[in-house]
Protein backbone atom coordinates (compact mmCIF):
# COMPACT_ATOMS: atom_id res chain seq x y z
CA UNK A 1 0.00 0.00 0.00
CA UNK A 2 1.11 3.86 -0.97
CA UNK A 3 1.45 5.76 2.29
CA UNK A 4 1.46 9.56 2.28
CA UNK A 5 4.21 10.99 4.87
CA UNK A 6 4.76 14.83 5.81
CA UNK A 7 8.59 15.70 6.08
CA UNK A 8 8.65 19.15 7.99
CA UNK A 9 11.78 21.83 9.15
CA UNK A 10 14.74 20.20 8.70
CA UNK A 11 13.80 17.15 7.82
CA UNK A 12 11.75 18.68 4.82
CA UNK A 13 15.23 20.46 3.91
CA UNK A 14 17.30 17.02 4.10
CA UNK A 15 15.29 15.25 2.25
CA UNK A 16 14.36 18.05 -0.12
CA UNK A 17 10.93 17.63 -0.15
CA UNK A 18 7.71 18.06 2.41
CA UNK A 19 5.94 14.84 1.20
CA UNK A 20 6.75 11.19 0.34
CA UNK A 21 4.14 8.48 -0.66
CA UNK A 22 5.99 5.21 0.32
CA UNK A 23 5.19 1.85 -0.63
CA UNK A 24 4.93 -0.47 2.18
CA UNK A 25 3.32 -4.13 2.48
CA UNK A 26 0.09 -3.99 3.91
CA UNK A 27 -0.46 -4.49 7.12
CA UNK A 28 2.55 -2.17 8.34
CA UNK A 29 3.53 -0.94 11.30
CA UNK A 30 5.41 2.23 11.70
CA UNK A 31 8.50 1.39 12.61
CA UNK A 32 8.73 -0.68 9.17
CA UNK A 33 7.61 2.67 7.35
CA UNK A 34 10.28 4.14 9.00
CA UNK A 35 12.77 1.39 7.55
CA UNK A 36 11.64 2.23 4.25
CA UNK A 37 12.48 5.98 4.85
CA UNK A 38 15.57 5.11 5.89
CA UNK A 39 16.45 2.74 2.86
CA UNK A 40 15.73 5.91 0.57
CA UNK A 41 17.10 8.91 2.68
CA UNK A 42 19.68 7.44 5.76
CA UNK A 43 21.06 9.76 7.67
CA UNK A 44 18.45 12.54 6.76
CA UNK A 45 15.96 11.17 8.88
CA UNK A 46 16.94 9.73 11.95
CA UNK A 47 16.26 5.77 13.22
CA UNK A 48 13.33 6.54 15.69
CA UNK A 49 12.25 10.26 15.02
CA UNK A 50 8.85 11.22 16.66
CA UNK A 51 5.73 10.05 14.72
CA UNK A 52 2.48 11.41 14.48
CA UNK A 53 -0.90 9.23 12.86
CA UNK A 54 -3.38 11.45 11.90
CA UNK A 55 -2.41 14.64 13.64
CA UNK A 56 -1.78 12.60 16.77
CA UNK A 57 1.67 11.10 18.36
CA UNK A 58 1.64 7.09 17.96
CA UNK A 59 3.99 4.98 18.52
CA UNK A 60 6.56 2.31 16.42
CA UNK A 61 3.96 -0.39 16.52
CA UNK A 62 0.91 1.36 15.83
CA UNK A 63 -0.39 -0.12 12.80
CA UNK A 64 -0.80 1.67 9.04
CA UNK A 65 -3.95 2.02 6.50
CA UNK A 66 -3.78 3.39 3.85
CA UNK A 67 -5.12 6.05 4.08
CA UNK A 68 -3.21 7.50 7.49
CA UNK A 69 -0.92 10.41 6.68
CA UNK A 70 1.86 10.12 8.82
CA UNK A 71 4.05 13.21 9.99
CA UNK A 72 7.58 13.21 10.96
CA UNK A 73 8.16 15.10 13.71
CA UNK A 74 11.74 16.98 13.94
CA UNK A 75 12.84 17.85 17.78
CA UNK A 76 10.05 20.75 18.30
CA UNK A 77 11.11 24.18 19.29
CA UNK A 78 7.81 25.89 19.64
CA UNK A 79 7.73 28.94 22.21
CA UNK B 1 -10.44 28.87 26.99
CA UNK B 2 -9.60 29.12 23.61
CA UNK B 3 -6.11 28.49 21.99
CA UNK B 4 -4.94 29.40 18.15
CA UNK B 5 -2.14 29.49 15.83
CA UNK B 6 -2.02 32.99 14.22
CA UNK B 7 0.02 34.88 11.67
CA UNK B 8 -0.66 38.42 12.73
CA UNK B 9 0.92 39.97 15.84
CA UNK B 10 0.38 38.74 19.44
CA UNK B 11 -2.39 41.37 21.20
CA UNK B 12 -1.02 40.60 24.77
CA UNK B 13 -3.32 43.10 26.27
CA UNK B 14 -6.08 41.74 24.55
CA UNK B 15 -5.93 38.21 26.22
CA UNK B 16 -5.44 39.80 29.46
CA UNK B 17 -8.70 41.28 28.75
CA UNK B 18 -9.96 37.70 27.61
CA UNK B 19 -9.20 35.66 30.75
CA UNK B 20 -10.50 38.72 33.10
CA UNK B 21 -12.67 37.62 35.71
CA UNK B 22 -14.46 39.02 38.39
CA UNK B 23 -14.12 35.78 40.26
CA UNK B 24 -10.70 35.89 39.73
CA UNK B 25 -7.99 37.15 42.23
CA UNK B 26 -4.36 36.62 40.08
CA UNK B 27 -3.73 36.57 36.36
CA UNK B 28 -0.74 35.52 34.75
CA UNK B 29 0.34 36.39 31.73
CA UNK B 30 3.89 35.00 29.69
CA UNK B 31 5.15 36.00 26.46
CA UNK B 32 7.96 34.07 24.54
CA UNK B 33 9.82 37.17 22.86
CA UNK B 34 12.66 36.87 20.13
CA UNK B 35 15.96 37.28 21.42
CA UNK B 36 19.00 38.66 20.19
CA UNK B 37 21.97 36.12 21.36
CA UNK B 38 21.00 32.03 21.32
CA UNK B 39 23.68 29.63 21.84
CA UNK B 40 26.70 32.82 21.83
CA UNK B 41 25.45 33.77 17.92
CA UNK B 42 23.74 36.57 17.21
CA UNK B 43 20.02 36.25 15.75
CA UNK B 44 18.16 38.59 13.39
CA UNK B 45 15.19 36.97 13.13
CA UNK B 46 13.34 33.06 13.64
CA UNK B 47 11.09 32.21 11.29
CA UNK B 48 8.13 29.87 12.59
CA UNK B 49 6.60 26.85 10.82
CA UNK B 50 4.53 23.98 12.07
CA UNK B 51 2.53 21.15 11.13
CA UNK B 52 -0.39 23.24 11.70
CA UNK B 53 -3.47 20.52 11.83
CA UNK B 54 -1.98 18.64 14.53
CA UNK B 55 -0.30 21.64 16.80
CA UNK B 56 -3.95 23.33 16.68
CA UNK B 57 -5.25 20.02 18.29
CA UNK B 58 -2.18 19.49 20.28
CA UNK B 59 -2.14 23.04 21.68
CA UNK B 60 -5.90 22.70 22.24
CA UNK B 61 -5.35 19.31 24.50
CA UNK B 62 -2.78 21.03 26.40
CA UNK B 63 -4.97 24.00 27.24
CA UNK B 64 -7.89 21.49 28.19
CA UNK B 65 -5.91 20.12 30.73
CA UNK B 66 -4.69 22.84 32.33
CA UNK B 67 -8.16 23.88 32.89
CA UNK B 68 -8.91 20.51 34.20
CA UNK B 69 -5.43 20.09 36.19
CA UNK B 70 -5.84 23.93 37.64
CA UNK B 71 -9.79 24.20 37.95
CA UNK B 72 -9.80 27.43 35.88
CA UNK B 73 -11.61 27.90 32.62
CA UNK B 74 -9.80 30.94 31.80
CA UNK B 75 -6.65 30.10 29.81
CA UNK B 76 -5.72 31.66 26.21
CA UNK B 77 -2.98 30.99 24.49
CA UNK B 78 -1.97 32.05 21.02
CA UNK B 79 1.66 30.88 19.36
CA UNK B 80 2.26 32.98 15.87
CA UNK B 81 3.24 31.83 12.76
CA UNK B 82 5.72 33.28 10.33
CA UNK B 83 8.88 35.76 10.22
CA UNK B 84 9.17 37.05 13.40
CA UNK B 85 11.99 40.08 14.71
CA UNK B 86 13.70 41.09 17.51
CA UNK B 87 11.52 41.05 20.17
CA UNK B 88 8.17 40.11 18.59
CA UNK B 89 5.91 37.84 21.13
CA UNK B 90 6.07 34.61 19.63
CA UNK B 91 3.64 32.95 22.04
CA UNK B 92 1.35 34.26 24.93
CA UNK B 93 -0.55 32.08 27.38
CA UNK B 94 -3.00 34.37 29.61
CA UNK B 95 -4.37 32.57 32.72
CA UNK B 96 -6.73 34.11 35.61
CA UNK B 97 -7.88 32.08 38.81
CA UNK B 98 -9.78 32.84 42.35
CA UNK B 99 -5.78 32.33 43.65
CA UNK B 100 -2.46 33.20 42.48
CA UNK B 101 -1.02 29.14 43.33
CA UNK B 102 -2.71 27.65 40.27
CA UNK B 103 -2.66 29.94 38.10
CA UNK B 104 1.52 30.40 38.50
CA UNK B 105 1.80 27.22 38.48
CA UNK B 106 -0.78 26.81 35.37
CA UNK B 107 1.33 29.25 33.27
CA UNK B 108 4.22 26.68 34.20
CA UNK B 109 2.23 23.82 32.68
CA UNK B 110 1.15 24.94 29.37
CA UNK B 111 4.37 26.64 28.21
CA UNK B 112 6.48 23.49 29.24
CA UNK B 113 4.06 21.54 27.54
CA UNK B 114 3.84 23.24 24.45
CA UNK B 115 7.66 23.62 24.38
CA UNK B 116 7.66 19.63 24.26
CA UNK B 117 4.61 18.40 22.09
CA UNK B 118 3.84 21.07 20.03
CA UNK B 119 4.95 20.64 16.79
CA UNK B 120 6.39 24.47 16.05
CA UNK B 121 9.77 24.56 14.22
CA UNK B 122 11.70 27.42 14.41
CA UNK B 123 14.99 28.34 11.64
CA UNK B 124 17.15 31.08 13.34
CA UNK B 125 18.87 33.85 10.99
CA UNK B 126 22.11 35.18 12.27
CA UNK B 127 23.58 38.76 11.65
CA UNK B 128 26.30 37.15 9.62
CA UNK B 129 23.67 36.08 6.87
CA UNK B 130 23.49 32.16 8.04
CA UNK B 131 20.16 29.87 8.91
CA UNK B 132 19.45 27.16 11.06
CA UNK B 133 17.13 24.97 12.72
CA UNK B 134 16.86 25.03 16.34
CA UNK B 135 16.97 21.76 17.82
CA UNK B 136 16.53 21.66 21.65
CA UNK B 137 17.83 17.86 21.89
CA UNK B 138 21.25 18.88 20.94
CA UNK B 139 21.68 20.65 24.12
CA UNK B 140 22.23 19.37 27.28
CA UNK B 141 19.31 19.88 29.96
CA UNK B 142 21.44 22.79 32.16
CA UNK B 143 22.00 24.67 28.87
CA UNK B 144 19.85 27.69 27.33
CA UNK B 145 17.81 26.52 24.24
CA UNK B 146 15.79 28.01 22.21
CA UNK B 147 15.82 31.24 20.36
CA UNK B 148 12.53 32.50 22.21
CA UNK B 149 11.93 31.74 25.86
CA UNK C 1 14.77 47.79 37.97
CA UNK C 2 11.55 49.80 39.40
CA UNK C 3 9.78 49.68 42.42
CA UNK C 4 6.58 52.28 43.17
CA UNK C 5 3.35 52.54 45.58
CA UNK C 6 0.72 54.44 42.74
CA UNK C 7 -2.51 55.92 43.63
CA UNK C 8 -4.03 55.62 40.10
CA UNK C 9 -5.27 52.45 38.05
CA UNK C 10 -1.92 50.41 37.10
CA UNK C 11 -1.21 50.24 32.94
CA UNK C 12 -0.13 46.48 32.76
CA UNK C 13 0.78 46.68 28.90
CA UNK C 14 3.23 49.55 29.98
CA UNK C 15 4.90 47.37 32.16
CA UNK C 16 5.42 44.93 29.28
CA UNK C 17 7.19 47.69 27.49
CA UNK C 18 9.22 48.80 30.77
CA UNK C 19 10.64 45.19 30.82
CA UNK C 20 11.15 44.38 27.15
CA UNK C 21 14.63 43.60 25.84
CA UNK C 22 16.18 42.09 23.13
CA UNK C 23 18.06 40.40 25.61
CA UNK C 24 15.27 38.23 26.69
CA UNK C 25 13.53 35.40 25.60
CA UNK C 26 10.63 35.68 28.35
CA UNK C 27 8.38 37.68 29.82
CA UNK C 28 5.64 37.08 33.09
CA UNK C 29 3.07 39.01 34.12
CA UNK C 30 1.59 39.04 37.19
CA UNK C 31 -1.68 41.14 38.10
CA UNK C 32 -3.41 40.65 41.67
CA UNK C 33 -7.31 41.95 40.88
CA UNK C 34 -9.81 42.05 43.38
CA UNK C 35 -12.32 39.42 43.41
CA UNK C 36 -16.09 39.16 43.91
CA UNK C 37 -16.25 36.62 46.38
CA UNK C 38 -13.73 35.80 49.34
CA UNK C 39 -14.13 33.36 52.22
CA UNK C 40 -17.79 32.72 51.16
CA UNK C 41 -18.61 36.70 51.07
CA UNK C 42 -19.52 38.70 48.73
CA UNK C 43 -17.22 41.79 48.14
CA UNK C 44 -17.48 45.09 46.63
CA UNK C 45 -14.40 46.57 46.81
CA UNK C 46 -11.27 46.80 48.74
CA UNK C 47 -9.24 49.81 50.24
CA UNK C 48 -6.09 49.23 50.20
CA UNK C 49 -3.62 50.98 52.54
CA UNK C 50 0.00 51.16 53.85
CA UNK C 51 2.55 52.51 55.85
CA UNK C 52 4.19 53.64 53.07
CA UNK C 53 7.76 55.06 53.98
CA UNK C 54 8.27 51.38 54.73
CA UNK C 55 6.54 49.35 52.03
CA UNK C 56 8.21 51.64 49.28
CA UNK C 57 11.47 50.29 51.09
CA UNK C 58 10.69 46.68 51.82
CA UNK C 59 9.12 46.06 47.65
CA UNK C 60 12.02 48.08 46.66
CA UNK C 61 14.06 45.04 48.44
CA UNK C 62 12.40 42.39 47.20
CA UNK C 63 13.01 42.97 43.98
CA UNK C 64 16.62 43.84 43.90
CA UNK C 65 16.76 40.49 45.79
CA UNK C 66 15.02 39.03 42.52
CA UNK C 67 17.26 40.87 40.38
CA UNK C 68 20.24 39.12 42.23
CA UNK C 69 18.83 35.95 42.35
CA UNK C 70 17.13 35.34 39.52
CA UNK C 71 19.99 37.23 37.65
CA UNK C 72 17.83 39.74 35.81
CA UNK C 73 17.85 43.69 35.91
CA UNK C 74 14.13 43.69 34.36
CA UNK C 75 11.78 43.32 37.48
CA UNK C 76 9.14 46.26 37.54
CA UNK C 77 6.72 45.93 40.55
CA UNK C 78 3.84 48.34 41.06
CA UNK C 79 1.40 48.05 44.10
CA UNK C 80 -1.91 50.23 44.19
CA UNK C 81 -3.34 52.14 46.93
CA UNK C 82 -6.92 53.63 47.86
CA UNK C 83 -10.24 52.11 47.26
CA UNK C 84 -10.00 49.73 44.05
CA UNK C 85 -13.41 48.36 43.03
CA UNK C 86 -14.52 44.53 41.54
CA UNK C 87 -11.69 43.08 38.91
CA UNK C 88 -9.52 46.41 39.54
CA UNK C 89 -5.51 45.09 39.88
CA UNK C 90 -4.05 45.78 42.62
CA UNK C 91 -0.54 44.38 41.94
CA UNK C 92 1.26 44.18 38.90
CA UNK C 93 5.02 42.26 38.89
CA UNK C 94 6.46 42.54 35.26
CA UNK C 95 9.95 40.51 34.91
CA UNK C 96 11.73 39.67 31.47
CA UNK C 97 14.85 36.95 31.78
CA UNK C 98 16.95 35.65 29.04
CA UNK C 99 15.15 32.26 29.83
CA UNK C 100 11.84 31.26 30.64
CA UNK C 101 12.57 29.30 33.93
CA UNK C 102 14.56 32.47 36.10
CA UNK C 103 11.37 34.96 34.73
CA UNK C 104 8.44 32.49 36.14
CA UNK C 105 10.71 31.31 39.70
CA UNK C 106 11.06 35.28 40.16
CA UNK C 107 7.60 36.57 39.49
CA UNK C 108 6.23 34.32 41.80
CA UNK C 109 9.41 34.91 44.61
CA UNK C 110 8.40 38.86 44.51
CA UNK C 111 4.50 37.73 45.02
CA UNK C 112 5.40 35.21 47.81
CA UNK C 113 7.61 38.19 49.16
CA UNK C 114 5.13 40.81 49.06
CA UNK C 115 2.85 38.91 50.58
CA UNK C 116 4.54 38.11 53.56
CA UNK C 117 6.45 41.42 54.09
CA UNK C 118 5.11 44.61 52.74
CA UNK C 119 2.85 46.87 55.04
CA UNK C 120 -0.13 47.08 53.31
CA UNK C 121 -3.62 46.17 54.49
CA UNK C 122 -7.17 45.86 52.92
CA UNK C 123 -10.33 46.15 54.22
CA UNK C 124 -13.25 44.63 52.21
CA UNK C 125 -16.32 45.95 51.41
CA UNK C 126 -19.38 43.51 51.63
CA UNK C 127 -22.42 43.90 49.69
CA UNK C 128 -24.31 43.24 53.22
CA UNK C 129 -23.05 47.03 53.75
CA UNK C 130 -20.21 45.29 56.24
CA UNK C 131 -16.49 46.03 55.86
CA UNK C 132 -13.50 44.51 57.88
CA UNK C 133 -10.01 44.40 57.72
CA UNK C 134 -8.12 41.04 55.91
CA UNK C 135 -6.01 38.97 58.26
CA UNK C 136 -4.59 36.11 56.52
CA UNK C 137 -2.89 34.67 59.59
CA UNK C 138 -6.58 33.85 60.43
CA UNK C 139 -6.39 31.02 58.08
CA UNK C 140 -5.09 28.00 57.59
CA UNK C 141 -2.01 26.89 55.14
CA UNK C 142 -4.32 25.45 52.94
CA UNK C 143 -7.26 27.89 52.73
CA UNK C 144 -7.77 30.89 50.43
CA UNK C 145 -6.87 34.13 52.23
CA UNK C 146 -6.80 37.52 50.62
CA UNK C 147 -9.72 39.06 48.62
CA UNK C 148 -7.09 39.64 45.76
CA UNK C 149 -4.52 36.98 44.23
CA UNK D 1 12.19 59.29 77.05
CA UNK D 2 8.78 59.15 75.19
CA UNK D 3 8.65 57.18 72.12
CA UNK D 4 6.35 57.84 69.17
CA UNK D 5 4.15 55.02 67.88
CA UNK D 6 2.36 54.20 64.95
CA UNK D 7 -0.80 52.21 64.35
CA UNK D 8 -2.27 50.84 61.00
CA UNK D 9 -5.37 49.28 59.82
CA UNK D 10 -7.19 47.47 62.51
CA UNK D 11 -4.53 48.09 65.40
CA UNK D 12 -5.65 51.89 64.60
CA UNK D 13 -9.13 51.29 64.76
CA UNK D 14 -8.84 49.49 68.01
CA UNK D 15 -6.87 52.30 69.57
CA UNK D 16 -9.19 54.71 67.82
CA UNK D 17 -5.90 56.54 66.64
CA UNK D 18 -3.01 56.22 64.18
CA UNK D 19 0.04 57.20 66.43
CA UNK D 20 0.98 57.23 70.70
CA UNK D 21 3.50 58.74 72.22
CA UNK D 22 4.41 56.35 74.89
CA UNK D 23 6.48 56.86 77.74
CA UNK D 24 9.18 54.20 78.49
CA UNK D 25 12.58 54.23 81.02
CA UNK D 26 15.66 54.72 78.88
CA UNK D 27 16.88 52.15 77.67
CA UNK D 28 14.17 50.28 76.85
CA UNK D 29 14.29 47.63 74.23
CA UNK D 30 10.73 47.00 71.71
CA UNK D 31 9.43 44.32 74.07
CA UNK D 32 9.30 46.83 77.18
CA UNK D 33 7.41 49.36 74.54
CA UNK D 34 5.12 46.11 74.03
CA UNK D 35 4.31 45.89 77.89
CA UNK D 36 3.27 49.38 78.08
CA UNK D 37 1.19 49.50 75.21
CA UNK D 38 -0.23 46.29 76.55
CA UNK D 39 -1.07 48.13 79.73
CA UNK D 40 -2.72 51.02 77.57
CA UNK D 41 -4.94 48.64 75.18
CA UNK D 42 -4.95 45.66 76.55
CA UNK D 43 -6.33 42.82 74.01
CA UNK D 44 -6.85 45.95 71.08
CA UNK D 45 -2.90 44.40 69.79
CA UNK D 46 -1.55 41.24 70.29
CA UNK D 47 1.10 40.63 73.03
CA UNK D 48 4.19 40.24 70.22
CA UNK D 49 2.44 41.80 66.87
CA UNK D 50 5.44 42.09 64.04
CA UNK D 51 7.34 45.73 64.91
CA UNK D 52 9.14 48.39 62.56
CA UNK D 53 11.81 50.49 63.82
CA UNK D 54 12.38 52.86 61.88
CA UNK D 55 10.84 51.35 58.27
CA UNK D 56 12.51 47.92 59.29
CA UNK D 57 11.29 45.19 60.56
CA UNK D 58 12.64 44.82 64.35
CA UNK D 59 13.18 42.00 66.93
CA UNK D 60 11.69 42.29 70.29
CA UNK D 61 14.93 42.64 71.67
CA UNK D 62 16.44 45.80 69.53
CA UNK D 63 16.98 49.03 72.05
CA UNK D 64 15.35 52.20 71.22
CA UNK D 65 16.36 55.67 71.08
CA UNK D 66 13.98 58.67 71.70
CA UNK D 67 13.86 59.43 68.45
CA UNK D 68 13.06 55.79 67.10
CA UNK D 69 9.90 55.80 65.07
CA UNK D 70 7.91 52.41 66.04
CA UNK D 71 5.49 51.11 63.96
CA UNK D 72 3.07 48.28 65.14
CA UNK D 73 2.03 46.17 62.10
CA UNK D 74 -0.51 44.29 61.94
CA UNK D 75 -0.79 40.98 59.74
CA UNK D 76 -0.01 42.30 56.46
CA UNK D 77 -2.67 41.99 53.23
CA UNK D 78 -0.96 43.53 50.44
CA UNK D 79 -1.00 41.92 46.95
Amino acid sequence: MNVRVLLFASYADALGTDSLQVDVPAPSRVRDLLAAIQERASHAVPPAPLVAVNSEYADLDQVLGADDEVAIIPPVAGG
Amino acid sequence: MRTALIHEPIDAAALLQEVSSHGSGATTLFLGTVREVNDGRDVSGIDYTSYEAMAVRELAKIATEAVEKFGTPHVVVEHRLGALGLGDVSVAIAISHARRGPALDASRYVIEQLKQRVPIWKREHYTDGTREWVDPTRHGVAAPSGGAA
